[in-house]
């Protein structure tokens, strides 16, 4: 709304002469997800250009990570990606313990992984909401919001906090599952697998929305390798690639899932118009995926054993000279902390790869002479979270 | 104070309710006293011709109340006046029967239901989509179920402060509210709400409403343009070429019935369909049904309600053009889009949808029809009447709200590519084979007795559908998931 | 492929331009002279046994007091199912695992006043961001990126956050803003 | 303050219009679809079904400033966004409230020592009439504070203040 430059084109000889016009979509846009700015090269409906402009959020997560102990930047690490803070909680422990050596008892890898999950699920649920927001339905979001509840009440009931939970810190988890959540868990996981068909019936296979998303911002493999794009917008492409199958780290190896990829339209009760890099189907890869961590919630609630959940962790870790770079598969996609420890509390440096930083830069490519209605459409497929992009 | 108001506030809102009803209604009743009373007089006086050259006097009234003129009929047969009542009610018959104070009264009423229904809707819309969403929607204010919402929203929007934007057209950024407003409201001079009920009977009347409908297209252009905000006028441009795209076959969809009736004077469109559920325009052939499906869409793109809220698409165009708008002058478009959508939901009553009669024929109820007063009141709310068609018209606008929180938004070029590539296409071919139809198909034949039977087995079938949904939905209304939310956990 | 063997394939292939590769440890790293990064980046991407198609992350390190600027790239190789490291660009509906093909972190040291590396936003896309980032926060320049602007601070910051020796604004904009903490980054919590 | 507050002089009909109005005002209060951060998503889920603002006539999000009478300030502000921030709250017609909403927006919560870009406290911008605590506040916070809020609505008055008054 700030830019007026109006530049004008040389008009062909007897084409009706146009305008372009410069218009800005954020900060503040209800389908920005957030306070992401993309500035629009229009010509009427058609969107020649978008330049995405980010920092609307920047809270310098790295500045305070290389002041303050890891421990202390646990509650940090939540507020990254603000949906997923228990997946944001369980990279930096991870790569933190890699450096320190530490090892998490069998019950902390099972809390850990119950955790991510059930936090994997929350957030797809909102992602799943907010989509069908911008592409104008908005009574799916606040079904995703209903079952969203749920899932909290399990969180806060474990840890308190029903965003940010501070609850998987170095060593495993700070408290114990409390009294009753098996139950609990068990019985949101027999409540929540059929709401999943539910929603794809009302919204996935819903004719508009495919006609909206079908065949829209299409990425191509090759495109989306290059960019660096992870999680759903990378497997929505088509890539079999999951870091919890491909590099396995925590105890993601002993669990039986499924890795959800883009497929193209036809079959497997996939609407026809859908091509493989679309919209949809990295909408509908984290529908799938929910079901998956669905899975993996049941298994880890057969397998979980008693015992410790926290490793013994000094009160004032020392972190080693020495540097390591952790990938986990976050929900928007792989979660990255590089730690450099130099003999003391206090890391020299922490650098935090989001997912989103990276999902996003392929935004200026992907939105180039497609409509303005399909700019949220697009965008909002790749899910950003701007805690996470701006940190 | 405020508790005591919050307690019988909402015995207030009914008997206020009803109470506007019976002050419509009077003034109809009386209509007719005046008009009889002149044919009596004119019988007894033999005045030639009947009509409108011959005024009553008051010495004519009072007479006629006290009985003193012979031959005379209803309602003085019914009612005897005395002398003092006779005195009062003459000056009140007598200016009824002057055409200029039926218009004024008809104004009165027209501004007055365009804001009570439009205050209706916005606190009933609340309420559906909140339902829909598993919310409760608008409680607090007011006491029941937050039936003072509008109200409070409309005094609130009073207050606000009417911000002028600097760089905005200022005659134009003015103009447009009302622009777009008047003609919402005019379009309901020539609604019939019943055969009696209608500000002015046009021989024209659809085209009349029609053309109002596309005055209003002006008043979102204005405003879009006149903004000086750039998603304002990108709603603008989406507004402006989806109504005019869309009017085409919503006008090839309003000549099937048209063609079939041969007038375009709504109270005889609806008067020919006086017969019963079976007799309903949509259902006397199938290309009548079809006429209506398409009537309805194109209605739903002309009032710009999902899925076709492009002008306003808020994912998109933060609020399309109103974006600049603030306090009444924004109230003022949000009225004539609820009052356009009630028309839309009428008209389409009127044109298929048996207009203002129950589904029983009336003529059950003819003897009813000339009873006492009660037996007349009783003969509006059963077989006929202004209350049918408000109802239906309700009805049609529950359904848009039931599709826009249902459905996603569709993209400017699949609306059009639905209108040009779809609906055109569809409603001219349903406009030739009505032609055929008509041309061919006499009523009493075997095959129009037929395909006026299945097609009124389908109208019925998903009318008993939707009461079937809706009395399932009551009846399990506390055990569907989402109204006892915290319930559903076990332990809680 | 381990980082050994990867390691052993870029010091075959440029002797002079790998400084050194500190494989063990839970970073294997190798490290390339600024100079001949860029040729470097080209090789590890083209390179049918290496073809390190995903740059997933860059960062840089401030080595203050040391005069130094380290800047990390994290590459991983994917490899398709079908054995090609090349991608094509449709994968059959019946996509296999795609496999690890080996992780690498490559090296950049440059002098901290004048930190200066040719850009790889042409070898990988992905660069571009994180490069903008990298100059944004740390103040490292990338020759011939086709951006080369800041990406979260605003235009008008001055100075680049992340540096060690980097001095909190006072205010900004009229807007005050809070006291600069103690510059104590050996503070220990109790 | 609107249009007609401080224009009239103090009688006993002045009070029932007050009344009225404040009522009105206190019952649809309009927020701003604005999230920066974190509480954002508290935010909405206030509007969401459990909580649902709408109970209280204040579920009626709208997109943009020009029809809204509350901006909940929802995350962290950063100086980037301070001038967006400002502007808003510009172009937002009066009577307007502003709700600060956790502890970034207070007062820079866990961003106030080493956030070198992060404004310690929204009040710093706009003038706040509600603050909520809580990083991030729960949704109950958030209706708490908007119940507070119309408290605070039902007593303006649109009444001419004494001049004595004039410090406030």
């Amino acid at each position: 709304m700030e830019e007026n430059t109006l530049s004008s084109q040389p008009a062909a000889p007897g084409a009706i002469r146009t305008e372009e016009m410069l218009v800005n979509m954020g900060p503040q846009h209800p389908s920005t997800h957030g306070v992401l700015r993309l500035m629009l090269r229009t010509d009427g409906e058609l969107v020649l250009e978008t330049i995405p402009h980010i920092g609307y959020l920047h809270r310098c997560a790295e500045k305070i990570g290389e002041n303050v102990t890891p421990v202390q930047f646990v509650p940090i690490c939540d507020r990254l990606d603000y949906l997923a803070g228990m997946n944001n909680d369980h990279g930096y422990s991870l790569a933190v313990e890699k450096l320190c050596g530490l090892e998490v008892p069998e019950r902390g890898h099972y809390i850990r992984v119950i955790m991510c999950e059930l936090n994997r699920i929350a957030s797809h649920l909102v992602s799943f909401g907010c989509y069908g927001m911008d592409i104008g339905a908005f009574t799916p979001f606040l079904y995703a919001f209903r079952e969203r509840e749920y899932i909290l009440d399990l969180f806060e009931a474990t840890c308190g906090a029903r965003l940010t939970y501070n609850y998987l810190t170095i060593g495993g988890a700070s408290l114990d599952l409390p009294e009753g959540f098996v139950d609990r868990l068990a019985w949101f996981l027999d409540y929540f697998e059929p709401k999943i068909d539910e929603y794809n019936n009302l919204l996935s296979y819903n004719y508009i929305f495919v006609k909206r998303t079908a065949n829209v911002g299409v990425i191509s493999v090759a495109d989306a390798i290059a960019y660096g794009l992870t999680g759903p917008c990378l497997r929505g492409s088509g890539v079999k690639w999951d870091l919890r199958r491909c590099a396995p780290y925590e105890i993601y190896d002993r669990f039986e899932f499924d890795i959800p990829v883009g497929m193209p339209g036809g079959s497997n009760g996939i609407p026809p118009e859908v091509v493989v890099g679309d919209s949809w189907s990295r909408y509908y890869v984290r529908m799938l995926e929910m079901k998956q961590s669905v899975r993996i919630l049941r298994q880890c609630l057969q397998q979980m054993p008693a015992g410790e959940f926290r490793a013994k962790v000094p009160r004032t870790l020392k972190l080693p000279a020495g540097e390591v770079y952790l990938e986990v598969e976050g929900v928007r996609g792989q979660l990255g902390f590089l730690v450099v420890g130099e003999n003391k509390p206090i890391p020299r440096r922490v650098k935090i790869r989001g997912p989103s930083f990276c999902n996003l830069s392929i935004v200026p490519h992907v939105c180039r002479q497609v409509l303005l209605a399909d700019v949220p459409a697009i965008v909002g497929s790749i899910d950003v979270v701007m805690g996470e992009v701006d940190r | 104070m405020g508790s005591i108001l919050r307690k019988v506030a909402f015995p207030i809102f009914l008997i206020g309710v009803a109470a506007i009803i019976v002050i419509a209604w009077v003034p109809a009743l009386l209509y007719g006293t005046v008009d009889s009373m002149r044919d009596d007089l004119g019988r007894f006086y033999k005045w030639e011709p009947r009509g409108e050259h011959a005024t009553l006097t008051l010495d004519n009234i009072r007479q006629y109340l006290e009985g003193s003129i012979a031959g005379q009929s209803a309602p003085a047969a019914h009612i005897r006046f005395g002398r003092s009542t006779a005195a009062a009610c003459t000056y009140v018959l007598w200016l009824l029967q002057f055409r200029i104070t039926r218009d004024v009264l008809a104004v009165v009423g027209v501004v007055g239901f365009v804001s009570l229904f439009a205050m209706f809707a916005i606190w009933w819309e609340r309420k559906v989509a909140a339902r829909m969403q598993s919310r409760l929607g608008p409680m607090r204010v007011g006491g029941w179920h937050g039936w003072a919402q509008s109200l409070a929203d409309g005094i609130k929007l009073l207050q606000k402060e009417d911000i002028f934007i600097a760089g905005a057209d200022p005659v134009l950024f003015r103009m447009a509210a009302y622009v777009a407003f008047i003609p919402a409201l005019g379009l309901f001079i020539a609604l019939p709400f019943s055969a009696a009920w209608i500000a002015r009977d046009l021989d024209v009347g659809l085209i009349f409403i029609l053309a109002m409908y596309g005055v209003g297209v002006l008043g979102v252009l204005i405003a879009g343009w006149a903004s000086n905000n750039k998603w304002s006028m990108f709603g603008a441009m989406r507004e402006a070429c989806q109504m005019i795209s869309y009017e085409i076959p919503l006008g090839f969809a309003l000549l099937v019935p048209i063609m079939t009736v041969g007038t375009l004077r709504l109270t005889t469109i609806g008067d020919l369909q006086s017969g019963g559920f079976q007799t309903w325009l949509a259902f006397r052939n199938p290309f009548l049904l079809a006429a209506a499906l398409i009537f309805f869409i194109a209605a739903l793109a002309s009032c710009k309600r999902a899925p076709f809220d492009l002008p306003e698409a808020e994912s998109e165009l933060v609020a399309g053009f109103h974006t600049e708008y603030s306090g009444f002058r924004w109230a003022l478009f949000f009225f004539a889009e609820y009052a356009e959508m009630f028309a839309a939901g009428a008209l389409a009553a009127i044109l298929f949808f048996g207009a203002w009669y129950s589904p029983l024929p009336a003529a059950w109820g003819e003897s009813w029809r000339h009873g006492p007063l009660w037996q007349q009141a009783l003969h509006g709310v059963v077989f006929s009447g202004p209350l049918w068609l408000i109802g239906k018209g309700i009805f049609f606008v529950y359904v848009q709200m039931w599709l826009r929180w249902t459905l996603p938004r569709v993209r400017l070029d699949q609306v059009m590519y639905a209108c040009v590539q779809v609906m055109l296409p569809l409603a001219m071919l349903v406009l030739l084979a009505n032609t055929f139809w008509e041309w061919q198909v006499r009523d009493r034949s075997v095959l129009g007795t037929v395909a006026n039977l299945v097609c009124t087995a389908v109208g019925a079938a998903a009318v008993l559908a939707i009461i079937g949904v809706g009395l399932y939905g009551f009846i399990n209304r506390r055990r569907l998931v989402g109204t006892q939310v915290v319930k559903h956990l076990p332990g809680a | 492929m381990t980082a050994q063997e990867v390691a052993d394939i870029l010091k075959q292939r440029f002797p002079v331009a790998v400084a050194d590769a500190a494989v063990e440890g839970p970073h294997p790293c190798v490290a390339v002279t600024p100079e001949a990064w860029h040729e470097v980046a080209v090789f590890l991407r083209d390179d049918p046994r290496l073809a390190m198609n995903m740059l997933r992350c860059i960062s840089g390190v401030d080595r203050h007091p040391e005069p130094q600027i380290d800047v990390v790239y994290e590459l991983i190789a994917m490899r398709a199912p079908g054995g090609a490291a090349r991608q094509e660009p449709r994968p059959p509906a019946s996509a296999e695992l795609w496999q690890n093909g080996g992780t690498i972190a490559i090296r950049v040291r440059l002098p901290r006043d004048n930190p200066r590396v040719r850009s790889v936003a042409d070898v990988w896309p992905a660069a571009d961001w994180l490069e903008r980032e990298t100059f944004d926060l740390l103040g490292v320049t990338f020759d011939g990126h086709p951006d080369p602007r800041r990406i979260l601070c605003p235009d008008d910051w001055i100075g680049h956050p992340l540096r060690k020796d980097y001095e909190f604004p006072k205010e900004y904009q009229g807007i005050p803003a809070a006291a600069a903490p103690e510059s104590d980054s050996s503070r220990v919590t109790k | 303050m609107g249009w007609l507050h401080n224009r009239f002089e103090e009688n006993l009909a002045i009070t029932s219009v007050n009344w009225a109005l404040n009522w009105a005002r206190s019952s649809s209060i309009w927020p701003m679809t604005f999230g920066l951060a974190c509480c954002a998503i508290e935010m909405m889920a206030a509007g969401a079904s459990r909580f649902d603002l709408d109970r209280f006539g204040a579920g009626a999000f709208r997109a943009t400033p020009r029809q809204s009478d509350l901006m909940v300030v929802a995350g962290t502000v950063t100086f980037k966004m301070a001038s967006r921030i400002r502007r808003l709250y510009n172009q937002m017609p009066d009577p307007k409230y502003v709700l600060a909403m956790g502890a970034c927006t207070i007062g820079g919560g866990p961003y106030f020592k080493y956030g070198y870009h992060v404004v310690k406290g929204v009040d710093l911008i706009v003038p706040v009439d509600v603050y909520i605590p809580g990083c991030p506040p729960r949704p109950e916070a958030l209706l708490e504070g908007l119940m507070r809020l119309q408290d605070k609505m039902k007593r303006e008055t649109i009444a001419k203040k004494p001049a004595t008054d004039s410090h406030d």
